[in-house]
């Protein structure tokens, strides 16, 4: 009863097709993930002595030689620069297997543009994964248009972070390791989008969770990565929790959990109920977790401590990016729920802000970029709160780009750091910006192309952020005006003023991320070189294995917006088709969208939208032109990083020091929870009263009676006499009573 | 193969050779002569202990092979026993040899036969003394755990209780750690005093049914004790109710359920390798697979009544979240895991009592994961202590880079220990918790935080163990595992993938009897079965 | 008259009881629970005034007993003092359990 | 009965109790015994005065001639006639638990006594022939309660004869 045939599967217009080869798509990176695997544990594992208890000193030492299988943990000796001996071999199966992902994905994709009107998402089942009495969860993938979208980005994006990450992680001797933490990522992010139930998906969002951990722990021979690993994975799972219990509200209500079947039923939850609200919220509280929103963010920040092209991959463009792809395909729940609608908005909109303004203050070059994720997160999460679901993938799709161009210039720039302070034995911090500068002269490639990335982020017209931002903002507007959300409320406050003020904060948050992306661009690549004079002849432009993805990142952030061109702007410039992405997306999402703007599409009248644009380009310039002017990176001369930390005072520090949000999840959770459980579960509860009292308790009574019972016995007839007389005394008492 | 166990008259021997084949094993190991080293003061020492391991060990695996059979020769479909065997015992009283098998003691057999071999293997070389007598008392106990599992018979069932007990006590006693006297007197007292309370609800019941039978089935019918009681300080106590009672301690203490769980550390922590893992892995669900066979299906009244069933339920959520808690601050690696147990079998309890067929089948789902995942991190810890004789986490640090091998095996096992999907706990917690949603929505929330929990103390702990920088001098020389050592771990990581990815089989043995379970439960308790729509603030 | 003889064998018991209780020289216990013999016979006296002659019988038959027992009693006295030079109740714990 | 009746009986009772009290304060045995006999003394008087001449006779006679003879005897025979030296009496700490119990023992006996009587007839004047009163029932209904009692005697003198005798 469970999983009904949405269509039925034979007269699917996809049935027959290579869309019948679904399944392949997440076993390729599977495959690579073993062979890596292998490739990395056979040669490091050197079997012990019979009996272990001999004394250790056998000649065991490990010298060298990474080695993993499946998610075990082994690294080398503090990276010691030395290539593995089967480099070679993993440097082709781990790019391979994704480039015949994304050439299967780009085949699947071309029979669906050929295949004309597709209503119906296309149902492979393989097997019944958990058949336990009425409830038969089957693993099953769905192929639809917006899976379709993800896979192509994933499956691109990730190929060309594998070429990239050929380069940069050359030398590291954990390299097979590497490669196959990264293809299970991506077989597993794979799994994820193209989940038929909510726990097929469960599997794939719990599983980039373990690959986040791994990689982010990648060198875990130091604490602090180690930690911050554990930590994401922590963090993950409280939003796992939230997904979780969703799961089970949808079960005990609905009955179903395979999304053509709750779609189905969704019709009977009166709209707006606290059922499906409550279900929304704990499916945001999911994504929260997973695409670092407000209260559960912090390990964001913390995930730069693994590899660059990691950070790239997984904390730009596919994982974190998860979340917006859950509300969309619950797109049919949350156009229900116009008050989660509010609160997901709601939330974007002041992540969108709050990261932004931490952006401003980081050194750390990576954090920049980590912080302006969480606040491109935001924007997405403005758009799929208020129903404007495309706007929401166009924005992930665009972000997608530039954001994994950026994390990815930065690696570069970071791999010629590394390699010139290597040179000279100094052991400064690579991704601090104050050691950088002027790099415009050693990488004039990069720069540039770091350049069309920092335009596109900041929304300068032509360029793909722009599209995609200004999108998401008209769309909010709009929705502020009419629509099922500005009709609801939020703890009183009524939707249109939430709405109104989403706008407010995404607008300001445009204006931050466009100075605090020119602050970045200028700190690294303008003025002149700080790194130091023995370094400066080091300092060249990166290998091409590396430049090479970016320049491809750089075309596809450049033009990204033809995916989604506005109206007006095809009436301008005639380039291409409009809307294509929104008609593209139609048959997924639009039935929902179109429940939340009362059936009427919500355009803004020409003027207003025009108004909208213009404000949202002056915005991105003056927020350019206002880095230009404050920012003088000469300022910086050649103070070294520990210094120009002391000179800031109050608010620059505050937002240096992130709010001190992590100091403060410390104290109030963190440490509470442990000191409690030590002092008072383990110690009080256990040991002293269950312990203590009752079982020794009882113990120490037992005893004591037995050494009262021979005290009476002591053979003194005197002692009896007393005995017989006190007797006697009791009998006559109860006489005089009685 | 069906037809072929069929032509063996599979069905109608084999419990019984279970059950018999470790005392011909006991026999062996005192009767074959053991080849004496000139070294070697008695037969008891060191060099003499070769031949009774590999008696034992053979025996194992003999006994496993010949349980696998049931695996085929088990039809998922109908409800009833099978393998049923029945022989007269004690005729004056009524009682019988009675055994047989249904969708719920399937596995428990096979978990039991599966562990043995591993634990032998696992302790090959950490028993040193007096090792003919390990061994033999290894033998006796796996009789009895696996007689608590098939006796259909009360009375038989309660021996085979007391002979499961008794070497587990000698095992700890005399080969456990420092404190193992205490711990293993601490153990018998416990489990004593609970299952004393039993036999006498046992012989209850007997008198119920006209001191004629200890059978289960006929006591089942009869088991309407009607209006019988007593009344105790005014308020009327139904004999229902008192023997759920008696039976609830009982399986309490073994479950263990929150009050009653502070035997299982010491128990744990003293108890040598192989005695820890079979404790936990195999012990540990005699007290759940009691409350399913006896407590719950013979006074179903008394176990569903409201406060005894919130009481319960509650209990197992603060056992969930409390043994998560407390396991988070341990020192002691093979405490930590103690507690993660006191949590894992929290969910059991909750998935038991919850009493909707997912959640029923979640508990046994967890019941054996627990048994796989807790045995293997329980093996683990027994390898790394044969090497550096202590179990403390903070004494090691980054020996993931000298001991690949170990580090691939303790994630994954840990991964499988916290319920990662695709691995086999994911499959029990998710169906313990889908299932319990619909009857009691705010516990299964607090019990769903426990998942959180339980990722926090083992991630903590192995990247404590496997992670933090190498800087003490002992753990740099650490050899990695043995061929030995890699062959249990390979055996049981296949397990732990095997029941993730594809656990249709299994769950669909056991679909039939945890249905007869929950409606002879419902049907005794006429309580309206769990309500289908219910929502945290309703419709 | 009753009353009074009643209150005067009451006295003479408890001083009997207190001698027990104090004294540690069995000789003199011995004579103290004589004296509680003697306490009790005059109540019987005194009742058989009311009740006619059986409270006088039953005297007669504690007398025998009293003597009986003092004979046995000082015969284990004397055969402990042989084996023990002493008959302080202190230091005699035979019947240690 | 007369006036002068009543004066002699509470002389004598008197003297029993301040006999009995010196009784049981006495260091040495001898003198204990001796303040016992008169105690006895007294008693007998007592019981004349209560017209239980017979008995007052043998009170005299068996109790304070012989048992206590034979008190008196065992003293001497093991010459025990010195105040011991170990302190005879318990340590005060005794003797106050001990009074205490007295007085308690006292105040309950008392209470008894008052609820259980019925309030006392006035005296009746017994018949004279003193001994037939006892003689009668002592043979009739109390028959075999008497052949018990020489038994008893009979198993007392063989035992004491047996403990007291030297071994061989």
């Amino acid at each position: 009863m469970l999983l009904q045939h949405a269509a039925a599967g034979a007269a699917h217009p996809l049935s027959g097709s290579t869309a019948e080869l679904l399944w392949l798509l997440p076993v390729l990176p599977l495959l690579g993930f073993i062979v890596n695997g292998l490739l990395s544990l056979t040669p490091a594992y050197h079997a012990g002595p019979a009996d272990p208890s001999a004394s250790p000193g056998a000649d065991h030492f490990q010298a060298t030689g990474a080695s993993h299988h499946e998610e075990g943990e082994h690294a080398e000796a503090d990276h010691a620069p030395v290539r593995h001996r089967f480099a070679s071999i993993v440097s082709i199966v781990g790019p391979l297997v994704l480039v015949l992902s994304f050439a299967l994905a780009a085949s699947i994709f071309a029979t669906m543009l050929g295949a004309g009107e597709i209503h119906t998402p296309f149902i492979q089942r393989y097997f019944s994964w958990m058949p336990a009495g009425d409830l038969n969860i089957e693993w099953a993938y769905q192929l639809d248009q917006l899976s379709v979208v993800m896979v192509l980005i994933i499956t691109g994006v990730g190929t060309l972070i594998h070429i990239f990450s050929i380069g940069y992680m050359r030398e590291d001797p954990g390299y097979p390791r590497y490669f196959a933490y990264l293809n299970l990522f991506v077989s597993f992010m794979l799994v994820l989008v193209l989940g038929a139930s909510y726990p097929v998906m469960f599997i794939g969002w719990e599983g980039v969770g373990l690959c986040s951990y791994l990689l982010i722990g990648f060198w875990f021979s130091a604490k602090a990565n180690a930690d911050a690993g554990k930590k994401a994975f922590i963090v993950n799972r409280i939003g796992d929790f939230g997904f979780l219990v969703a799961i089970f509200l949808m079960y005990a209500n609905l009955g179903a959990l395979d999304f053509a079947g709750v779609a189905e039923r969704s019709v009977q939850l009166t709209a707006g109920g606290s059922l499906v609200t409550a279900i929304c919220l704990f499916l945001f509280l999911g994504c929260t977790g997973k695409s670092a929103q407000i209260p559960l963010y912090t390990w964001l920040p913390d995930a730069m401590a693994g590899p660059t092209p990691v950070s790239a991959l997984i904390h730009a463009a596919t994982m974190v990016t998860a979340g917006v792809y859950l509300v969309a395909r619950s797109s049919f729940l949350f156009s229900l729920a116009p008050v989660a609608g509010l609160t997901v908005a709601l939330i974007g909109g002041m992540t969108a802000l709050f990261a932004a303004t931490i952006g401003l203050k980081q050194w750390d070059i990576k954090k920049v970029l980590a912080y302006s994720t969480v606040s491109q997160l935001g924007y997405m999460f403005i758009a799929v709160g208020v129903g404007a679901y495309v706007a929401g993938i166009f924005h992930l799709a665009t972000h997608a780009f530039f954001k994994a161009l950026l994390f990815l210039g930065s690696g570069s720039v970071i791999y010629v750091m590394h390699q010139a302070y290597h040179h000279t034995h100094k052991h400064d911090d690579a991704q601090d910006m104050r050691n950088m500068g002027g790099l415009r002269r050693f990488m004039p490639v990069t720069f540039v192309l770091m350049w069309i990335a920092t335009l596109a982020i900041a929304g300068i017209p032509i360029f793909a952020g722009f599209f995609s931002k200004d999108e998401i903002l008209g769309a909010a507007f709009a929705r502020a005006h009419e629509s099922t959300l500005a009709d609801a409320s939020l703890l009183g406050v009524p939707g249109s003023a939430v709405l109104y003020a989403v706008y407010a904060m995404g607008l300001i948050a445009a204006l931050l991320t466009a100075i605090y992306m020119t602050r970045m661009m200028l700190y690294t690549f303008h003025g002149e070189n700080r790194t130091g004079e023995a370094e400066r002849s080091h300092l060249g432009e990166a290998p091409w294995v590396m430049t090479g993805p970016l320049v491809v990142l750089a075309i596809l952030s450049a033009f990204g917006g033809w995916l989604n061109l506005p109206a007006f702007f095809t009436d301008v410039l005639p380039v291409g088709k409009t809307a294509s992405l929104d008609h593209w997306l139609e048959p997924v999402v639009g039935e929902s969208a179109l429940r939340i703007t009362h059936g009427s599409s919500a355009h803004l009248s020409a003027s207003t939208e025009y108004l909208l644009v213009g404000v949202a380009v002056a915005v991105a310039v003056t927020g350019i032109l206002i880095a230009f002017a404050r920012l003088k990176p000469s300022l910086l001369g050649t103070r070294t990083p520990a210094q120009s930390r002391a000179s800031e005072t109050g608010i620059e520090r505050i937002l240096a020091n992130k709010y001190y949000v992590d100091e403060a999840y410390d104290a109030a959770i963190v440490n509470p929870t442990v000191q409690i459980s030590r002092k008072l579960l383990w110690r009080g509860v256990d040991v002293g009263l269950i312990d203590g009292l009752f079982v020794n308790g009882s113990a120490w009574l037992a005893r004591g009676l037995g050494l009262a019972g021979s005290w009476a016995q002591s053979g003194q007839v005197g002692t009896y006499a007393w005995a017989i007389v006190v007797g006697v005394l009791a009998v006559l008492g109860a006489f005089t009573v009685g | 193969m069906r037809e072929f166990l069929a032509s063996l008259s599979y069905n109608n021997w084999i419990l019984p050779a279970l059950l018999i084949l470790p005392l011909v094993g006991v026999a062996a190991i005192y009767l074959v002569p053991a080849p004496r080293h000139a070294g070697a003061a008695t037969l008891d020492d060191f060099a003499g202990h070769g031949t009774a391991r590999w008696i034992t060990l053979v025996t194992f695996v003999a006994e496993f092979v010949l349980s696998l059979g049931l695996w085929w020769s088990f039809e998922s479909g109908s409800a009833g026993w099978q393998a049923v065997v029945d022989r007269g015992w004690i005729s004056e009283w009524g009682a019988r040899f009675t055994v047989g098998i249904d969708g719920i003691s399937l596995f428990m057999v096979l978990l039991t036969t599966l562990i043995m071999p591993l634990s032998v293997l696992g302790g090959w070389t950490s028993i040193r003394t007096k090792v003919r007598g390990y061994y033999a008392l290894l033998l006796v106990l796996t009789t009895g755990m696996i007689g608590v599992f098939v006796a259909l018979d009360l009375l038989l069932f309660y021996v085979m209780w007391e002979v499961m007990l008794v070497p587990m006590y000698f095992i700890i006693g005399i080969w456990g750690g420092e404190r193992r006297i205490y711990a293993s007197l601490k153990f018998f007292i416990y489990t004593m005093v609970g299952s004393l309370l039993m036999l006498v609800a046992i012989l209850y019941l007997w008198t119920a049914t006209g001191s004629s039978t200890f059978n289960y089935d006929q006591i089942l019918a009869a088991a309407s004790l009607g209006d019988r009681g007593i009344t105790v300080l005014g308020t009327f106590l139904p004999a229902s109710l008192l023997l759920f009672g008696a039976f609830f301690l009982a399986f309490a203490v073994k479950v263990p359920m929150f009050p009653f769980h502070t035997w299982l550390p010491d128990a744990h922590v003293e108890a040598p390798t192989a005695g820890s893992v079979i404790l936990a892995a195999i012990m540990l669900k005699m007290g759940t697979y009691g409350f399913l066979r006896f407590a719950m299906p013979l006074f179903p009244d008394a176990a569903m009544t409201p406060w005894v069933r919130t009481t319960i339920l509650v209990l197992a959520v603060i056992g969930i979240v409390y043994g998560a808690l407390v396991a988070m601050v341990q020192p002691d690696f093979k405490k930590l895991i103690a507690y993660s147990s006191v949590s894992h079998l929290g969910f059991v309890m909750l998935g038991i009592f919850a009493l909707t067929v997912q959640s029923v089948q979640g508990s046994l789902m967890v019941m054996i994961n627990h048994g796989i995942s807790t045995g293997a991190l329980f093996l683990l810890v027994g390898m790394v202590y044969e090497r550096r004789h202590t179990r403390m986490i903070d004494s090691y640090g980054g020996i993931a880079r000298v001991m690949p091998m170990f580090a691939v095996f303790l994630t994954v096992v840990s991964l499988s220990s916290i319920g990662l999907p695709g691995t086999n706990g994911f499959i029990g917690e998710f169906l313990v918790l889908i299932g319990s949603f619909p009857s009691s929505p705010y516990l299964t929330i607090i019990a769903a935080t426990g998942v959180i929990f339980a990722a926090a103390y083992l991630l903590w702990a192995i990247q404590r163990i496997l992670f933090n920088p190498l800087d003490n001098p002992e753990n740099k020389r650490l050899p990695d595992l043995n061929r030995r050592e890699l062959l249990i771990m390979g055996v049981l990581t296949v397990l732990i993938v095997w029941l993730g990815v594809y656990p249709a089989p299994v769950l669909r043995r056991m679909e039939t009897s945890a249905n007869k379970f929950v409606e002879t439960v419902e049907r005794g308790a006429s309580v309206r079965p769990a309500p289908r729509a219910v929502s945290l603030e309703g419709r | 008259m009753i009353n009074e003889a009643l209150f005067f064998s009451a006295v003479l018991f408890t001083i009997g009881v207190v001698g027990v209780l104090t004294r540690r020289n069995a000789i003199i216990i011995f004579m103290c629970v004589e004296l509680m013999l003697n306490a009790v016979n005059l109540t019987f006296v005194a009742f058989s005034k009311l009740y006619g002659a059986a409270g006088q019988i039953f005297v007669i038959f504690v007398m025998t007993v009293a003597a009986a027992e003092a004979a046995v009693g000082l015969a284990i006295i004397i055969s402990i003092f042989r084996h023990r030079e002493t008959v302080n109740l202190q230091n005699i714990n035979l019947l240690k359990g | 009965m007369g006036y002068f009746y009543q004066i002699n009986f509470y002389i004598f009772g008197l003297l029993a109790i301040a006999s009995a009290l010196a009784f049981v304060t006495r260091k040495s045995p001898v003198a204990a015994a001796l303040w016992l006999v008169n105690t006895m003394f007294c008693l007998s008087a007592l019981y004349i005065m209560m017209d239980a001449q017979f008995i007052g006779a043998i009170q005299v006679l068996v109790y304070a001639g012989a048992i206590m003879v034979v008190f008196l005897f065992v003293v001497m025979l093991l010459n025990l006639g010195h105040p011991s030296d170990i302190a005879d009496m318990r340590g005060t700490w005794g003797k106050l638990i001990a009074a205490g119990i007295g007085v308690v023992l006292l105040a309950q006996i008392l209470v008894i006594q008052r609820q259980r009587l019925p309030r006392i007839v006035p005296d009746v004047e017994a018949p004279r022939n003193v001994i037939t009163g006892i003689a009668q029932p002592l043979f009739n209904e109390y028959l075999l309660a008497f052949e018990v009692t020489s038994v008893l005697l009979l198993a007392a003198i063989v035992g004491a004869v047996l403990l007291a005798k030297r071994r061989g």
